[in-house]
């Protein structure tokens, strides 16, 4: 375990005098197509070859821990919703979870398999985009659109539970909203069957295209220490060679009864912990949710998920962190009560907002078209990087 | 006598009495804009095309709604709109070059079509140095290309427009040389002459006759002819995803237009070459098919190779710099090198 | 605006060339792609194979040069609003605007405590169409569209 | 290692800058003084056996009368965590940095100061992030007053203003 | 050298690969909904457009307290004491004269929260998305009948009774003080 600090410049390209060209300043975004949102990056490149990037963030602050302090706990559900807009069903249990644990509540086990399920269904949701996106951020255009026609399918299963096909506050203390209406387990079993088939096609035309893994591997690597020193979490994290989940190593809800790998990087066509190393643990990540869906839904208890819900919570005073894994890595809720009504801080500590800040630190030296690579490859979501 | 004269005399008989220098340059003329408008109809098509066939390969339908019939008037609403959109000049942008970028850029194009043979009868102009003339005109487009980045003062302009020029120029070698390999087999530049040297069945081609020599020669063509149009996975100029919109960033309305008709003109062209050198031009593939006009198999052909480019285009993902210069300098040229060598040596021997 | 637009009062050819050129913006109307928050990424699915924009001619440049529709889709804070601005003058004219979204709208459920949220698109870009929603349906968006062709149809859109 | 056994090894190393150590809770935290946090923090991370190697989260809290931050570590290793704490004054706000420790508390204490307005001595880079550079107030903290306009911009949705007057 | 040529094969090798994928695309049915000739019909809990049953409402503000955003903007004036203003739908006497029920559907956030508490079941999502507007204000939905005139007759007579009321009580106050003073005045003197 590396214990000394690691310095600002370590990554700082270093280009011998002879070499140097006039060094010329750009401004990535906030309206760049390959930014994923508003993000802004101001560059300064020798050539093509960026010699330091800063990202400007803010550009979507809206201002979620100022409601949070002004609403009752339960109307803040739905401002999580907005947080991390790709995985909502992520950010609610997170939410959610962290208040059942500070009010000691039981939860049913018919809503805690349903939770499990959303979420994992979100989580491949939230991957498809990540895999589409960093398609198009490459160049390839159709896997996108293949992407999105497997995810539509998923919101359709989710508009069936609970209404909504993007924001869904569906996860509520003590319960879920909605109980899962006849026959969709039927239907998500059948999603299951289809889409293991379509990781195969996803793999064909965009994971083993060699100029893709030529595009990738060996750029970008963050080396493991530097990455948890960075508070890289999640598949980020995991592609660097990381072995951690919090689904089993922090485990909430009912995550450790269920039998799924964690998958990590391992550098199959470069270095470990690089943009490939990073892209295939999204990849592979889905396949071991769709287990952990057959899983929840071959033990699903009858029952109804509804019943526990109530509705005035008051949460007794007292502080807690709850940290859950959301596709894009630990989402941490810290949580003061003051034993009143309405929430009296809740400060999320975003996943995206971690990833995002190891930026600097790896992208000097490479080329602009790498940078698009690496952001596309930690998988930011503005709304949960400016909150 | 000019087969084109030939070709317009036995057409319009009449013009056979006028005096001569009338008489070609009504020809001249003729053929510009039957040209012209080959092009024009022809990027209407085809951009209309692209668009459905990259819709069908993602699994959606591409223009539906404008015009009716699976959206046929798209690209001309899309011309409209862009014929009467303002048309903006940056404040600080080099404006004559500026407005030069585009018309260049559409002229090379254009200008490649001069030496196209659509028949045995009906070529615009049978150079003696056909393929060369092709050679040379087909990376002028690169200057309109430099001249666009370069005066739009804008950085990802400028980014697009370097990375254009050294793109075209290095894939230029490859091209020139899986050509010479087809010259020195022919033993002529002239476009006619090629065809011509091809003529027989479907085994004849060149594509085939010196197999498997030539058959690497036409892949390495198409594969730089791709990045001279800057089509993906060589489309580092436009570059969408790194460059907004590269060289073209900052155009709009029409001067936008033409950069567009330009390189769909310019996908022919390559594409064009290809069928002519390669495929056996406006050959049938068998003389039981010779009923069918030449013109007809030559389009026919082109259209082929341009459908592969957009296969290719909605299939691939985009190389990054320094891997474009070693897929060129050391993949495509030592292989054109070696390719002209065998073929050398199989001459001579 | 072109020549054409300041030369073609009370006059039956003109007119009638303007309403050929208003179907022509109609048909092609291009988007800039640019999101800001959730909406976009329905914004997105809107342009993917299920409802795909491109039937009726919608597809995203990258370049607000070459866009005439400018989706508002998310919210807009403070921070973004002078950009958002300077991106809505480097469009060309005639120039559209779609307000997508709560946030757009209004402010949306950021309305009231939202310090660092700007109450409304349409403070500093014209609006033509709203399309309420929270994020609104792929549908919605496509009806917002389809609303938007027939304002630019009807010659009252981007003034 | 226990919260308990982690609060003995500072109290050990650093005697005088516990104020405040409490098992009780869901997650114990420790209190401590501002001065001396870090070398504290150093010693969490580096002394074998604690190995504190990831912060996971940093946040700011305003008490009322005093202004806080609270650190949430973890060791990768052993996989043990702690809750720190240090409070300041409202006038006097300043904590020294751990962004030399742990980079990710770079962007997080920025965001602090953004919010909270704490200052955070020695931090390489001590800017607003998340609002403008030109923003006035710390919007976190409880008495801050909604402003009217920004750059011209009304702020204030057109509905706001009868519910204000409602309030008062 | 054996790396370069691997390199060139497998670039060939999975370009193909790819290219089979698209092909295969190229001739599998498209999954396009064409919307605005083909609307699919949405599953009943979807949310979209809020809807008031206004016979149902009873004005018992559990909506409004309940929504995360304050969109919804609900005034009542209690009905008359022998006024009969009906019933809902599930048999529950209506009390009060809901005056005013707006909900502003450009800030509502389509989470339903103001759904569940209410006790008749008159507001209710509705699955219909198509409420598309040039102007903004028109998307701020008025539920309320009631006429301007209406609404200030009605809160005059509730004004009305409730001073009468009042008055009432304050006699009856009066009168408890008079009769408390009246206890209390005998001890009074003693005090002094």
């Amino acid at each position: 375990m590396k214990k000394s600090n690691i310095p600002e410049s370590q990554f700082e390209l270093q280009v011998p005098d002879s070499l140097k060209t006039e060094e010329m300043t750009l401004s990535m975004g906030p309206q760049h197509p390959s930014t994923h949102g508003v993000l802004q990056v101001i560059l300064k490149t020798d050539g093509e070859i960026i010699t330091s990037a800063k990202p400007q963030i803010g550009y979507l602050h809206r201002c979620f821990e100022k409601h949070a302090e002004n609403i009752t706990w339960h109307q803040v559900i739905p401002f999580t919703d907005r947080l991390d807009y790709i995985a909502s069903m992520n950010n609610n249990l997170g939410y959610v979870i962290g208040l059942e644990r500070m009010m000691n509540l039981e939860v049913n086990e018919r809503a805690e398999h349903l939770r499990v399920v959303v979420s994992e269904l979100n989580r491949i949701a939230s991957h498809l985009i990540a895999l589409g996106t960093y398609g198009l951020d490459i160049g390839a255009y159709t896997p996108f659109l293949y992407v999105f026609r497997d995810r539509e399918k998923i919101l359709d299963l989710f508009e069936e539970i609970c209404g909504a096909r993007l924001l869904y506050n569906y996860i509520w203390v003590g319960g879920v909203a909605y109980d899962a209406p006849d026959g969709w387990r039927e239907k998500v079993l059948e999603f299951c069957d289809y889409f293991d088939p379509k990781v195969k096609e996803y793999n064909d035309i965009l994971t083993f295209n060699k100029i893709f893994i030529e595009r990738t591997a060996n750029v970008g690597v963050i080396p493991a220490e530097v990455g948890i020193n960075y508070g890289v979490s999640g598949p980020s994290l995991r592609g660097s060679g990381v072995d951690f989940d919090l689904r089993r190593d922090d485990p909430y809800s009912i995550y450790d009864r269920f039998d799924f790998n964690v998958i990590t990087g391992k550098g199959e066509m470069g270095t470990v912990g690089d943009t490939w190393d990073r892209y295939w643990v999204r990849v592979a990540e889905m396949v071991e949710s769709v287990k952990i869906i057959r899983q929840a839904l071959e033990n699903l208890p009858e029952g109804d998920a509804k019943e526990t819900v109530p509705r005035n919570i008051k949460v007794p005073a007292g502080e807690y962190y709850m940290r859950t894994e959301t596709p894009r890595g630990e989402l941490g809720f810290y949580i003061i009560s003051d034993g009143s009504k309405m929430p009296n801080r809740v400060k999320v500590r975003s996943p995206a907002f971690c990833n995002l800040s190891v930026l600097p630190a790896v992208a000097p030296g490479v080329m602009i078209a790498d940078l698009v690579a690496i952001i596309g490859s930690l998988d930011i979501v503005l709304g949960e990087v400016d909150r | 006598m000019e087969p084109l004269v030939q070709f317009f005399f036995n057409l319009l008989p009449f013009l056979s009495d006028w005096p001569e220098w009338l008489a070609l340059t009504v020809i001249g003329v003729a053929a510009a804009i039957m040209m012209f408008g080959f092009i024009a109809i022809f990027a209407l098509i085809a951009i209309w095309l692209e668009r459905k066939i990259s819709g069908h390969m993602q699994d959606r339908l591409g223009p539906m709604e404008v015009g009716g019939w699976h959206g046929w008037a798209q690209t001309i609403a899309d011309t409209v709109k862009l014929l009467v959109k303002e048309d903006i000049i940056p404040e600080k942008a080099d404006r004559p070059l500026f407005k030069l970028a585009p018309m260049i850029v559409f002229t090379a194009a254009l200008s490649g079509f001069a030496v196209l043979p659509w028949s045995s009868e009906f070529i615009p102009a049978d150079l003696d140095v056909g393929l060369l003339y092709i050679l040379s005109i087909s990376s002028f487009a690169v200057i309109g290309i430099l001249m666009g980045g370069w005066s739009s003062n804008n950085k990802w302009s400028l980014y697009g427009a370097m990375r254009g020029v050294s793109q075209v120029v290095s894939y230029e070698i490859p091209a020139a040389l899986a050509l010479l390999a087809v010259i020195m087999s022919a033993g002529t530049m002239s476009m006619r002459g090629l065809v011509m040297a091809q003529s027989g069945n479907i085994l004849d081609w060149n594509v085939f006759n010196f197999f498997p020599l030539t058959t690497i020669a036409f892949f390495i063509y198409f594969i730089a002819s791709l990045a001279e149009v800057n089509r993906t996975p060589f489309d580092l100029p436009e570059g969408e995803s790194e460059l907004v919109g590269g060289f073209h960033t900052e155009y709009s309305a029409m001067r936008f237009a033409f950069f567009f008709l330009g390189e769909y003109a310019n996908m022919f062209v390559v594409s064009a070459i290809a069928a002519t050198v390669f495929l056996g031009g406006w050959l049938p593939p068998f003389e039981a098919l010779g009923f069918i006009p030449g013109p007809l198999w030559f389009v026919g052909k082109a259209l082929l190779l341009v459908f592969v480019q957009m296969w290719l285009r909605w299939t691939l993902p985009r190389l990054r710099v320094d891997q474009l210069m070693y897929t060129c300098w050391k993949v495509l040229t030592p292989f054109s090198m070696a390719i002209i060598l065998l073929i050398g040596l199989w001459k001579v021997l | 605006m072109g020549w054409f637009d300041t030369h073609n009062e009370n006059n039956i050819f003109f007119g009638k060339l303007e309403s050929f050129f208003n179907w022509g913006r109609a048909g092609s109307p291009w988007p800039i792609g640019f999101g800001l928050a959730c909406c976009a990424i329905e914004m997105m699915a809107t342009g993917a194979s299920h409802y795909d924009l491109d039937r009726f001619g919608t597809f995203f440049r990258p370049s607000p040069r070459q866009s005439d529709v400018m989706i508002v889709a998310g919210t807009v804070t403070l921070k973004m609003a002078p950009l958002l601005r300077r991106l809505y003058e480097q469009m060309p004219e005639p120039k559209y605007v779609i307000s997508m979204g709560s946030c757009a709208n209004c402010g949306g459920p950021y309305w009231r405590y939202g310090y660092h949220v700007l109450k409304g698109v349409d403070q500093i870009v014209p609006v033509d169409v709203y399309v309420p929603g929270c994020p609104p349906r792929p549908e919605a968006l496509i009806d917002g569209l389809i609303q938007l062709k027939e304002k630019i149809k009807s010659g009252q859109a981007g003034k | 290692m226990t919260a308990q056994e982690i609060h003995n090894k500072i109290q050990e190393k650093f005697p005088d800058t516990i104020i405040e150590f409490n098992d009780s809770v869901l997650q114990p935290f420790i209190k401590l003084t501002a001065n001396q946090f870090n070398e504290v923090c150093q010693f969490l991370r580096d002394t074998d056996g604690l190995d504190f190697d990831a912060l996971m989260n940093l946040s700011g809290v305003d008490y009322g009368e005093e202004l806080g931050t609270v650190y949430h570590l973890y060791s990768m290793q052993h996989r043990h965590k702690i809750v720190l704490k240090v409070n300041v004054t409202r006038e006097n706000a300043e904590i020294p940095t751990v962004a030399d420790l742990w980079r990710t508390a770079d962007w997080h204490e920025r965001e602090v100061f953004d919010l909270y307005g704490i200052n955070f001595t020695n931090h390489p880079d001590m800017r607003r992030i998340l609002l403008p550079d030109d923003w006035e107030g710390y919007p976190l903290r409880k008495d801050y007053v909604q402003p009217e306009v920004y750059n011209g911009i009304t702020i204030a949705h057109p509905d706001m203003k009868g519910d204000s007057d409602e309030e008062k | 050298m054996r790396q370069y040529f691997k390199n060139i094969y497998e670039a060939i090798a999975t370009i193909l690969v790819g290219m089979g994928v698209t092909w295969r695309h190229l001739f599998t049915r498209a999954v396009t909904i064409q919307y605005p000739h083909v609307k699919r019909t949405l599953p009943e809990r979807s949310r979209m457009q809020l809807f008031v049953e206004m016979d149902d409402c009873i004005g018992c503000m559990a909506c409004e307290r309940a929504c995360p955003v304050d969109c919804i903007e609900i005034k009542t004036v209690r009905g008359g004491k022998d006024e009969d203003l009906g019933q809902t739908s599930n048999g529950q006497k209506k009390r009060l004269h809901v005056v005013q029920f707006d909900i502003d559907m450009g800030k509502c956030c389509y989470c339903s929260d103001c759904v569940f508490p209410c006790p008749t079941g008159a507001i209710r999502m509705t699955p219909e998305y198509e409420f598309i507007t040039y102007d903004r204000s028109t998307l701020l939905t008025k539920f309320a009948t009631y006429s301007p005139e209406e609404i200030s007759e009605l809160e005059e007579r509730e004004r009305k009774e409730k001073e009468a009321q009042a008055a009432a009580k304050a006699a009856k106050l009066k009168a408890a003080e008079e009769a408390k003073k009246a206890a209390a005045g005998t001890d009074e003197p003693k005090s002094e």
